[in-house]
């Protein structure tokens, strides 16, 4: 949920609402908030899903170091999500594995030859 | 206090690593005595794992070829362990004329050592690997090359040979090999301690020039710093081994999704270092430029990490594998110049006949110690 | 700052744990019984257990699991976990795009 | 190669406070980096420093950051963002990544403040979505103004741990448990006392045993652990939250420094890998500098100083500074560092339990074990005076090095002295007018004025308020005692909120007399706060 008043911080100062698309649907959030915050504002936890034992991960960190918040945006794979400021339109997906799409997770590459 | 053993193997790369490996499976006592504190810590884990016997000097082709045929296929079986070996051929690519000679001479004359190799278009090539640029006008093509991870493969000799008994010391650098009645039989190192065998093979890199010295012994060889780059994991695309008729980079996609780069920056032979290897601020940004202008669909992919290892070059660019007559008991094994992972199984074998004074499999006559001549 | 290190020194039988199947290194999904297993299977440095494994190698670089696989792999060597070298830093510090790092500044202003 | 006289690594509070330093001495500075915004964790922390004025006490950690940032523009200092240093090679070159380039900078001194990574601690479920770092917490509150989760586990009772739950309360959310499998609470009484009169039960000597949910955090086991750290069984507990929060300790972030080649040495003192220094902070590399968390985990105003050691330090390697001149810098900050790091929680004190204070006043142990003093525990510390009419009682019962309370009042109530990690001492002598100055300023809100005979029966209490929506005079709702413990009815009688208490509310309430020395929290009823 959205802090709207604060007693230290007061009233935050936000940039522009702007649409953008989680998944295929349409979200709303902050321009120039880590997308992971405009993501946890709608209340969106799970970010990917594992390339090995398919189990969901979310924001961790929230600093950019532990990369277990990474998603696909704009079709670029491992975006670091709590990091990457939001602009109007992005194209946010669910990670599987290293890719967008449940059927490349299983798609690794097969075992030595 | 002394400690014996049949052979007593110098360095654990590799070449060490699966020397020992061979003889135990003789049911030989080995020790094998390692300077880093970390098995495999030398060129053994800072190169590009290419199994490659395209553009090879002739001198090694019997080695390659060989293990390509012998060992490598069903090594991860024999080992226990995958060592991630993918024998789906090499593309040495070209852009140019200049490109395209060099890339001829090297195929006739592997051709000419009955290596199935040949010359094809760049169109050929993208057929092969879709994802190469419009830029690659003509490549070598073999394929039976392939790649295998160069640290997994190091470890799964070690681990193997340490199960059939091999006694494995790290931490403890050689600085010397002393004779006994004229037969080098004791190897000394940093703390004292001293190791006794009928054979010791000195495996050490480019350290191998100081030991060999200690019993008068010279290869000459100097060191290169060669560095690797790895990127994020990347969804499945191809996976063959990948050079360049420069070889301005070369590597190959691994089973983890990965893909590993080797290269350099021209200034490999110059290179400094602060005590260990230290990639240097410009390399990785060059491999990067050779890397975008052949695989333009990598210029997304993230880089993980670089780092950068110390290669013992050879004055001739081919290693020593040789007995030393004027030093009976020591077997050299070095000067593989970037060239030892891909031959490091059938080395290993090689050895190991040496060590037990079977017959080689493969000659090793032109592999000699004292085949360097003055040039007039 | 070598250690001599006896390869073949015994570390007694590896005894299964209940949470032998805990992620540890979340990156590439190795647990605590896959890192406690390469200890036995010889790998007795850090560096070793991370190329074995893979742990620390995935794109966080080791920065949230290096402390948690030293304490696992000390535990089972029976050392201080303080004996134990942390594995090589490496650049980049956080991972760079090919296309940055192909395009370099040097020395404009 | 575009080349700076110093290169910092950090806009921390430690990088910045060295390139202040050093830019003040002519030098030309560059800070890089990584984040968007400057100032480190300076802009996550909220609540006021402790210390004494030259460390910045009594003021709050971003408004810090700002003061840093203006002084450091004021100095001539080039703060670039966005900028992810990815290497440091040998001759102190900088890689940099900038936008869409890689530039290579050099320094003829490097200073290194790249601060802290967080620890971690496994459990089962320790992977799924909800688990997550203090810092993030932290940076989703404070910095982006949305709440980590609504019913929070807190996991360690360091200042980290305390200072962040604390921070949660405030940005309105619910702090189901505090919990630490150490027997004794890590961080300052001060901090833990404040969470626990907000009704937050602390669990010391537990551990979570598992994270529970599919996809998501629905709830956590915690048990209780005995020597060998193992659970007791029959001791589980489980708490329903969508939220478990991870304080378990820094580690410095040096990995730059080991690639740059740095003797470096693993010190559980320090928190883990740190270089070799020398004096002044200078590596094992000549002219490689480090200051700050990366050197050794302490608070941000050591990392200030440390800071300003290393910018002095880096002027007279580089020939802008006299020998003489550093040394009465020097002397200056290594006084003020050593003020800092006295008393209990000093680095050289770190695992030990002291039983008494420095004054001979016993150690609390209900307050290590819950969080707070207990009624009678109260009156034995030099802060708790019963006096007629209106007076001070700080409940400050730990030699933590602070001493605004002391400044704050006009009337002189406070004594503590020059030593900053004394208890605070309440002078019967001296006339307290309840200005409240002293409640505002006390940056761990352990002062409250009270008048134990008010009238008709009553008591008054002032205490310091940093809650929405605030209360209105005439309000009645709950007094809460140091547990959280709801306790008696409360009516609010003013509510103060001025400029100089920097949003440190005085709430005055009345509660029934006998309960003026029991009473340290006014809750709203649950149909008004709702």
């Amino acid at each position: 949920m959205r802090i709207e008043e604060h007693p230290i911080l007061g009233k935050p100062q936000r940039g522009r609402l702007v649409p953008f698309l989680f998944d295929g649907k349409p979200l709303e959030g902050y321009e120039g908030e880590p997308i992971a915050a405009a993501l946890k504002a709608a209340g969106v936890m799970v970010h990917r899903y594992t390339a090995k034992t398919h189990t969901p991960r979310g924001m961790f960190c929230a600093i950019g170091r532990c990369t277990d918040c990474v998603m696909v945006v704009d079709g670029q794979p491992n975006v670091r999500t709590c990091v990457t400021p939001l602009a109007e339109g992005m194209d946010v997906k669910t990670q599987y594995g290293v890719s967008a799409g449940q059927e490349a997770s299983s798609g690794k590459a097969g075992g030595g030859a | 206090m002394t400690a014996c053993a049949d052979v007593i193997i110098i360095g654990s790369g590799v070449i060490g690593s699966s020397a020992a490996y061979y003889l135990a499976q003789k049911g030989r006592s080995v020790i094998v005595l390692e300077k880093n504190e970390v098995i495999g810590n030398g060129g053994s884990s800072r190169n590009g794992g290419g199994v490659r016997q395209s553009g090879r000097d002739k001198r090694e082709l019997p080695f390659i070829m060989h293990a390509v045929k012998h060992i490598w296929p069903t090594l991860s079986e024999e080992l226990g362990m995958d060592v991630e070996y993918y024998q789906k051929g090499n593309l040495r690519l070209g852009k140019n004329e200049d490109h395209a000679r060099i890339l001829t001479g090297l195929t006739n004359s592997a051709s000419a050592c009955g290596l199935d190799v040949s010359m094809i278009s760049g169109e050929e090539a993208r057929q092969i690997c879709p994802y190469l640029s419009e830029e690659v006008t003509v490549a070598s093509w073999c394929p039976t090359d392939g790649h295998a991870n160069p640290m997994l493969t190091t470890l799964a000799y070690y681990k193997r040979a340490r199960q059939l008994g091999v006694r494995f010391v790290s931490g403890d650098g050689v600085i010397g090999i002393r004779k006994l009645r004229g037969v080098a039989r004791q190897v000394i190192t940093e703390s004292g301690a001293v190791y006794e065998g009928e054979r010791i093979i000195l495996a050490a890199g480019y350290e191998s020039r100081a030991i060999a010295a200690t019993c008068g012994i010279d290869v000459p060889m100097t060191r290169a710093l060669l560095e690797v780059l790895v990127t994020e994991a990347q969804p499945p695309m191809f996976y063959q081994m990948l050079g360049t008729a420069m070889a301005d980079f070369y590597g190959h996609q691994s089973t983890h999704g990965s893909f590993v780069f080797g290269g350099s920056s021209g200034f490999e032979d110059t290179n400094k270092d602060n005590g260990t290897p230290t990639a240097s601020s410009i390399t990785a940004s060059c491999i990067c430029r050779g890397i975008i202008k052949y695989f333009p669909i990598l210029e997304n992919a993230k880089i993980v990490r670089t780092w950068a290892g110390w290669i013992d070059q050879c004055a001739d660019h081919v290693p020593v594998v040789s007995f030393v007559e004027e030093v009976p008991g020591l077997i050299l094994a070095c000067g593989f110049s970037g060239h030892g992972f891909g031959i490091s199984p059938a080395m290993g074998l090689t050895l190991a006949e040496m060590a037990a004074q079977e017959s080689t499999t493969i000659g090793i006559d032109a592999l000699r110690y004292d085949r360097f001549k003055a040039k007039i | 700052m070598s250690r001599i290190n006896d390869r073949s020194r015994p570390l007694g039988q590896f005894v299964p744990l209940p949470d032998d199947d805990r992620i540890i290194c979340r990156c590439e999904e190795i647990t605590k019984g896959e890192i406690r297993r390469a200890v036995h299977d010889g790998m007795f440095t850090l560096t070793e257990v991370r190329r074995y494994l893979r742990t620390g190698m995935g794109l966080c670089q080791g920065q949230t699991c290096a402390r948690l696989v030293r304490d696992i792999v000390a535990r089972e060597l029976g050392v201080s976990p303080l004996e134990l070298e942390a594995a090589a830093s490496r650049a980049p510090m956080r991972p760079v795009e090919m296309k940055i790092l192909a395009n370099e500044t040097k020395g404009a202003d | 190669m575009k080349r700076y006289d110093l290169i910092v690594v950090g806009a921390g509070p430690a990088g910045l406070s060295a390139a202040i330093e050093a830019a003040k001495r002519g030098l030309s500075v560059v800070v890089f980096d990584e984040n968007a915004k400057p100032g480190g964790q300076l802009f996550k922390q909220i609540h006021k420093f402790f210390g004494s004025k030259e460390h910045k006490a009594k003021i709050r950690g971003f408004k810090i950051g700002e003061e840093l940032l203006e002084e450091a523009s004021g100095a001539g200092v080039e703060v670039v963002l966005n900028a992810v240093v990815t290497g440091l090679y040998l001759d102190k070159e900088v890689v940099v990544k900038l936008g869409g380039e890689i530039v290579h900078y050099k320094g003829d001194a490097v200073i290194v403040a790249t601060g802290a990574s967080e620890n971690m601690v496994t459990f089962d479920g320790w992977t799924l979505p909800g688990v997550i770092g203090a810092g993030a917490a932290q940076t989703m509150m404070n910095l982006h103004h949305i709440q980590p989760g609504s019913k929070i586990l807190m996991l360690g009772s360091g200042n980290v741990g305390l200072v962040v739950s604390f921070q949660l309360l405030q940005a309105g959310c619910e702090v189901v448990a505090l919990v630490d499998a150490a027997p004794r609470i890590g961080g300052y009484g001060v901090h833990a006392a404040k969470i626990a009169r907000c009704g937050v039960p602390f669990y010391l000597s537990h551990t979570i045993i598992k994270a529970d949910g599919d996809n998501r955090v629905t709830g956590v086991t915690i048990g209780e652990v005995d020597q060998t750290w193992s659970v007791i069984p029959g001791t589980e507990k489980q708490f329903e939250v969508d939220t478990i929060c991870l304080a378990v300790g820094l580690s410095p972030m040096s990995q730059l420094l080991k690639m740059a080649g740095c003797a470096m040495e693993e010190n559980p003192g320090k928190g883990g890998l740190v270089p070799v220094c020398g004096e002044f902070g200078e590596t094992s590399v000549p002219g490689l500098f480090v200051a700050g968390d990366v050197s050794g985990i302490e608070e941000a105003s050591s990392a200030m100083i440390e800071g300003r050691v290393a910018g002095a330090a880096a002027a007279r390697r580089l020939g802008f500074m006299e020998e003489t001149e550093l040394g009465a810098r020097l002397e200056e900050l290594e006084t003020a560092l050593s003020s800092l790091r006295q008393g209990m929680f000093a680095p050289r004190n770190k695992g030990k339990t002291p039983i008494h204070t420095d004054e001979g006043c016993p150690i609390s142990s209900n307050l290590l074990k819950k969080g707070y003093l207990t009624d009678d525990e109260v009156p034995a510390y030099p802060g708790v005076k019963s006096v007629k009419g209106i007076h001070p009682v700080i409940e400050c019962t730990q030699n933590i090095p602070c001493n605004p309370c002391q400044d704050a009042c006009p009337k002189q109530c406070i004594k503590i002295g020059a030593n900053i990690t004394a208890l605070p001492a309440v002078d019967e002598n001296s006339v307290c007018i309840g200005c409240g100055m002293c409640v505002a300023a006390c940056s761990g809100q352990s002062i409250f004025l009270v008048d134990e005979d008010a009238g008709e029966g009553c008591a008054s209490i002032v205490i310091p308020y940093e809650f929405v929506p605030l209360p209105a005079p005439g309000q009645r709702g709950i007094a809460l005692d140091r547990s959280g413990a709801e306790l008696c009815p409360a009516e609010v009688v003013s509510v103060k909120s001025a400029q100089a208490f920097d949003h440190t509310n005085l709430l005055t309430m009345k509660v029934p007399r006998e309960m003026g020395m029991r009473a340290r929290f006014f809750k709203l009823p649950k149909e008004v706060r709702a």
